[in-house]
């Protein structure tokens, strides 16, 4: 097998040196009627069949890039430079381990010390961790690391935070007795939570552009909650929006989580992604997650290694911070490589240019009869009302091989004021005629 | 040749992509536009290219040489894998499009669980899980849900963790409101059954056992202890960490576990990336079943549906990630797994198995074992060879970075001083193996002779002489600053 | 743009110490009035643009994947381990020029090596260079060396020389005023060449698997050749075939020249390939292109070296053996990397399965009424004869997304006996529905 | 890390694919099939991606640092055209399916041409040369053709070849049956016109000459030379290796040559590769076009056609490859030029014309530039500065490797003692050229300052010092052999 380097004369002359005439002597530890139980399982096949069956299963899904795409709530359709690609290939990063021997992984931990540094700047912050895996588990990561930094116990969402994410604060928090308040979902961006927070709220959580695509002002919640002893965890799940809208951290957020998936990273279908953290410095030492500090090396070279360890499980085991032992590495990587090629001006540029799509889309989207546009201010996302089902307009759109966006009823499956709703995103990939395409589909289908 | 930090080469007005310009489209941000670029260099592709070229040559890798870790399993990565991944009908997918859109995904992800479960002989899998210390959440989420429908969740709140263990066992089961008991091990590096047997009573939730365990040894015990955990009203965790020494060979369900993750990026080669990504589905018993977290994929008259809405499965603990796991590493351990067929998933085992004890027989002859007897898939060693040499394990392990190889794990587990654990996998030759070994036998005679100053001062060759983490956390410097805020910041 | 690192500041920057005030002034050579020439070409463009405007005309061909696909005569649709791809795009070795230094080449340098070992192996040779540009350019270099060895002007080819191969060699000898004899292409695969070899030849070239995929008995023809003192040049255009059939070298071949495509290549409408170049170790100071050489360092170490450059060009100008000044560098690894993995044993299943579907597709095409097999002995591809214009037959089963073959007519467009021949190939990738889509495709169009 | 050959690590029975088993279907070769297997090592996947990544190792890259081989053109290659190559619809299609089934690479060869075409000025173009040298010899060959047709092919058989001109035009020459004449340098390291004047007459097929010339010059007196050579009745050749100097600043077309080759992977970016594949297109003016090789591409109501038959095109000098040409090539180039644009392309000319001046203004602080005045793409020096110090120019060019830098072009052109010539190329930023230049007048002080063992003993630091060229020619050893074979051989 083309994966197993030993051949039979090599295991032959192994097993004698071990003193085994064969491996399964190896295995008796194993209870005998368990050892090598029969498994409905193909035998092993060449790369040509392999390939073949995987192309086949690819084939049944309709590529993002293949269609007019309008989905967003989270993840987003962008380009990516092929340089990116071809770097996180090198095999010195994809093969690497974590970087436990510094010595021998500057180049990991140099990248590493580098996303932070860009993580920090884009979200407004003073310190960020080396990732996680995702915006969603960031995001409850930050709550937790809410409750050790102020000692409470309950944590407000606000209504505009993606139902995903807040179904993972709920999981998390509520396993260990916490309190989880969310507001109602608003679609039209009116709402507020702050009449909920009070001196037991350990956050809250505050989507901008929110779920339905409303850019939120979040300096007056951030007074609010800090009046009250409590954070502002701010979460960004486009992470292109860091290029055109005001920092989390310069409205006061005291912790920043976001979804990094649109720089760098592919869809694929909702992972890997890599979720950005980010905090005010005073605060790191409750951070969850790894993280990459500057030293020197023996002869006073600046070098770079993993830090503060002693949060983490592998030395605090049952006072860690979190049980997270690993970050999103490659996907960090992927971002921190397209980030440094975009640079503050490129990301800027680019979305300005998302933006502008998403207006001329919203524009045109306007214009068809029944179709209500719910947002004043957005990015690239905004949320329109149909006059039917919307999950039933997407399905016979997909039929034509159109993904015109997110139903309501996708993400609220039981509540019916939202079943009505789309979520429409474009971006810097979307063209008139994908614009066009989703009007005169609508149209149709309407 | 060294690497500046992109900050200090890069131009800050400068961009490396060409994107076209704006049409000039009035904002509909508000206030809440911000009046200028965030302030972050743009390299030009040249420049970027080099950067990471040349970094990355800084790294040790797999491709490059053995990666003895034990616990860690390194073993090779398929290109294969890489390329099946970003098929665009893989990677260029939306994880909210239509499911109609998206059925080769769906069936991706339901056959690569008919794998997960055959080779463990489990009933359900849990795959959203994005990494195998998010699927040993997963699967104490399980257990707490399974008390709190039993209306046991107040009462039952310790859980049994081996000394030996990952130090994420302990970590998740405290992020689960659980508290920690330590199980001791006995003096062949296994649990130790007596004292196992003593701590059970009716406050106990489950316990969370290694197998193999991180000595590198098959818990022989391990159905005695399922059955004594269940007998005593609780569950069993497996950390299935370890779980490529026996995948093909053993079925964990056939040894009463009632939950385990997989590590798809150890076991099934997904490559480790520096750190990530991850994924850890996590198997689940007929008990346990029924908490499964959201969303996951049924089959319902060959069409494929994702089942995301808590009213469809009301025992459900709730959600763990916003989608659906890791598809991008979903798709390389299928492709790994169909590469290999069962039989060659049982032959992986078997010779990452005989690897292990090659290391172990012929290490033997210079360093000290920790346990007598065969090992599994890792080797583990006690420093006691080095005593009185001024060696210490760390000096031992920064000497063969100057051979050209990767170092063990040390110091781990804690349960065997200055501990050594090798694990080469079954991709390694023997030809690498015995490059291996003799670097290391020299070295321990070397270490023996006297030469305590050439560990001491190792690594010499590397880009970097050993680097200073007591300052690193002492003072944290986490990211580059200007030059003026830097200098702020350091009064 | 994004491939320009210098900025505006740069730009001014280096003027000043240049001492020009604009970059024009050191153009001031160029005659002024052609100096910036208004050129009608579109402006500069981002990658998404680019990507999309070439995988617009990417889509408008059939990729030999996506269809039943039987065309070789010359190149062959083979899988490729993905590991080859991602070793030959490793910065170090796609981004690297020449070895010239070898001291910081020694990668290339070795693959070379190990490289001319393999070809040398194979083709049964005693040495072998470091490639051509293709198997057809090899072909006519060997021509031309065969005239530096016996210092003779006359080049017989076989009947059986692909037609493409055999004019590369009628451009290159008769230029130079040598006589280049051909035989008359003969389907059946029994013309001999034999009785046109006399005192004044230089060289024999025979092909085997010939055009038509008949495998010749190289040996009676070496030896007709050798008591002429004449050369014999064998031609191979199936690289697979190596691991089956007994070697040129092993049958009396003085010069072995051979497509490489099928090992570690993509089809690449016709190249990038790699010409493969081996010969007897007596006329090396005769070979054109480069060679890789075994030496030491100063410090004793084996390493290697391009060595015997006096032939070259650029040490013997108009004395040199040829005009080459490059070998086909990636393609060439992108084979050795291939034949690595393959080994002498990978190679000879791999052939014989590329046998064995060939023979299951002849089997099923003879049962095909009208259809006629004119090959006794072959190994992947054979000639059909049709009872009608084959071209016309390739073009109806072109719409229906089958490639049957290569039609007599498209090597040989005015030879009316040829228009009703169609050379089939069959490979690993062939699979029992792609035979049986094709044999019910001719039932149809027949 | 050393790398053993291939055939001393591998296992000579081993295989590192998998294949199904064969039918055993009966051969149909007769007696000409081989009784046993190629005597070749088979690694199993790990072991191979670890020999050759190791081996990568040992290369310098233009992804690593500047490649400033004058003449040579190590400009970024961008991975996007390695990306476009790679679509299946380029990739994977044959060269001889049906046209109807390729629409789209016709086009694209059609494109590039037009390209090509309005980038010189020129109206024809011959895509098929697989590289520079044989596109010297396509064009060479278009000159023998027009020179057969007017029936002076007997009496025009002298060609004028520069002394400063690369080796492969007088080899391409005598290549096409003619002989070479060379013509001397003037002072200012351009053709001297006035020897040129003398060497025209009847038996004058052409003249060859490359502009930008080796030097780095341009021939400012290139259009006099045309208007002499045609009015002696032969044909001006202009070697295009060093068009990216003046790509979208000025037209070989208005100079008045009839033929020069494009080198795709100098001007357009395609991969060296370590020595190849390279690709030539060659542009043809209306004297040379009717005698352009088959095939080549013509449109026809929007479809486009290859015209592959001499039939077609009776005055056609025949045929230079087997197919079409270097099409993976083709694909790399347009991909290149639609990234930049003509605005681009100009720019990169000027941009590379302004880093090589600038080197050449900041070397000559300490070194000795060859000619006076500014130069083109690349800067040449002679080796006066290093006189009396003992270091010659390839001490000083290994002693580059040793601090980081691939050396420049040495001892080519010949015209100038010593030559060291420089091509930054427009992929180099300011900061690198300083690094570059700053590390070279360094040296250059060293070597002033009589540190000649520093020269003499350099590389130290590379993966090999100094190599034995001489060894390996007078006793070639070409190939890996078994002990046994070797030893035989050596006797």
């Amino acid at each position: 097998m083309r994966y197993l380097p030993l051949n039979e004369a090599d295991r032959a002359a192994m097993r004698e040196v071990v003193g085994v005439s064969a491996v399964d002597e190896l295995f008796s530890d194993v209870p005998a009627d368990a050892l090598n139980p029969k498994l409905d399982l193909p035998p092993h096949q060449g790369e040509l069949s392999v390939e073949r069956q995987m192309r086949a299963l690819a084939s049944k899904n309709l590529a993002a890039g293949d269609a007019p795409f309008f989905a967003g709530c989270g993840a987003y359709k962008h380009h990516v430079p092929a340089t990116v690609d071809h770097i996180i290939q090198r095999s010195e990063f994809l093969t690497a381990y974590t970087p436990y021997q510094p010595e021998i992984a500057q180049g990991t931990l140099q990248y590493l010390f580098e996303f932070q540094t860009q993580v920090a700047t884009l979200t407004g912050m003073e310190v960020a961790n080396a990732s996680m895996y995702d915006g969603s588990t960031a995001c409850a990561e930050a709550a937790l690391m809410a409750r050790r930094v102020t000692g409470r116990k309950k944590v407000v969402c606000s209504g505009g935070l993606h139902p995903h994410y807040a179904a993972v604060i709920h999981t998390n928090s509520e396993l260990i007795g916490d309190t989880v308040l969310e507001a109602p979902s608003s679609a039209d961006g009116h709402g507020s939570i702050a009449d909920m927070i009070d001196d037991e709220t350990s956050c809250i959580v505050v989507q901008s552009p929110d779920v339905f695509g409303h850019v939120r002002d979040l300096s007056a919640l951030a007074e609010k909650a800090h009046e009250h002893g409590a954070l502002l965890v701010a979460v960004v799940t486009e992470a292109v929006s860091f290029g055109l809208l005001k920092s989390p951290g310069a409205q006061g957020a005291d912790i920043v989580v976001a979804e990094g998936q649109s720089i760098g990273n592919a869809l694929n279908f909702g992972g890997p992604y890599v979720g950005l953290f980010a905090a005010r410095q005073k605060h790191i030492r409750h951070m969850p997650g790894r993280l990459c500090g500057e030293t020197v090396d023996a002869d006073g070279q600046r070098g770079f290694v993993l830090t503060l360890s002693t949060r983490e499980q592998h030395i605090r085991r049952d006072k860690a911070t979190s049980n997270i032992c690993t970050n999103s590495g490659l996907c960090s990587l992927a971002f921190t490589v397209h980030m440094s090629l975009l640079g503050g001006q490129g990301l800027r540029r680019l979305a300005i240019l998302n933006h502008e799509t998403a207006c001329r889309t919203a524009d045109a989207l306007s214009a068809v009869p029944g179709v209500e546009i719910l947002n004043e201010r957005f990015f690239n996302e905004f949320t329109v009302r149909l006059p039917k089902d919307a999950a039933e307009v997407v399905e016979a759109l997909a039929e034509r091989g159109i993904v015109a966006g997110v139903p309501g009823g996708r993400l609220w499956p039981n509540d019916p004021e939202m079943a009505n709703l789309l979520i429409v995103a474009a971006t810097e990939v979307t063209t008139d005629e994908d614009v066009r395409a989703l009007a005169e589909g609508l149209k149709a289908v309407l | 040749l060294e690497v500046a930090l992109l900050f200090d080469e890069g131009d800050f007005e400068g961009t490396g992509v060409d994107l076209p310009e704006p049409a000039g489209t009035a904002s509909r941000l508000g206030d809440l536009a911000a009046d200028e670029a965030p302030t972050l260099p743009g390299l030009a592709e040249p420049e970027a290219m080099r950067h990471y070229v040349r970094l990355s040559q800084k790294n040790y890798a797999i491709d490059m040489g053995i990666f003895p870790l034990g616990s860690c399993t390194m073993k090779h990565n398929p290109r294969l894998n890489e390329k099946v991944a970003r098929m665009p009908g893989f990677a260029d997918i939306h994880p909210l499009q239509p499911q109609s859109t998206v059925q080769g995904a769906l069936e991706l992800i339901a056959q690569l669980a008919g794998w997960l479960k055959e080779l463990t002989g489990m009933p359900a899998v849990a795959m959203s899980p994005k990494a195998g210390a998010h699927g040993e959440l997963c699967g104490m989420m399980a257990i707490k849900a399974a008390l709190i429908a039993r209306g046991e969740a107040e009462t039952r709140t310790r859980v049994l963790v081996p000394e030996s263990a990952h130090g994420t066992n302990p970590a998740t089961a405290v992020q689960c409101g659980f508290t920690v008991d330590k199980l001791p091990a006995s003096t062949d590096g296994r649990v130790d059954i007596a004292a196992f047997r003593e701590k059970l009573g009716d406050d106990v939730a489950g316990i969370m056992v290694t197998n193999p365990n991180t000595c590198g040894l098959f818990e022989r015990d391990i159905r005695e202890m399922a059955d004594l955990v269940h007998e005593a009203g609780g569950y069993f965790y497996c950390d299935g960490a370890n779980f490529n020494a026996i995948a093909g060979k053993v079925r964990p369900g056939d040894l009463g576990i009632d939950a385990m993750h997989i590590n798809l990026h150890k076991t099934f080669s997904t490559p480790h990336g520096g750190g990530g990504p991850g994924s850890g589905p996590t198997v689940l018993s007929e008990a346990l079943a029924p908490y499964a977290p959201l969303p996951f994929v049924v089959e319902e008259e060959g069409r494929f549906r994702l089942v995301e809405d808590a009213s469809e499965a009301e025992d459900a603990f709730g959600r763990m990630t916003a989608f659906h796991g890791q598809m991008g590493m979903f798709v390389r351990a299928l492709t790994y797994m169909l590469s290999h067929g069962g039989d060659g998933i049982a032959r992986a085992a078997e010779d990452a198995v005989l690897n292990a004890n090659y290391v172990l027989a012929r290490l033997s002859a210079e360093m000290s074992p920790a346990f007598d007897g065969h090992c599994m898939h890792e080797a583990l060693f006690s420093d006691a060879f080095l005593k009185g040499t001024g060696v210490g394990t760390i000096d031992f392990a920064k000497a063969m970075i100057d051979e050209g190889f990767h170092p063990m794990t040390m110091y781990f587990p804690l349960v065997v001083p200055g501990a050594m654990l090798i694990e080469p996998t079954e991709s390694e030759s023997k030809r690498s193996l015995d490059e291996f070994c003799d670097s290391l036998l020299a070295l321990a005679k070397d270490a023996k002779s006297g030469e305590a100053e050439k560990f001491k001062s190792a690594p010499r060759l590397a880009p970097r002489r050993r680097l200073d983490e007591t300052q690193a956390a002492r003072r944290p410097v986490l990211r580059w600053q200007p030059e003026a805020a830097a200098a702020m910041a350091a009064e």
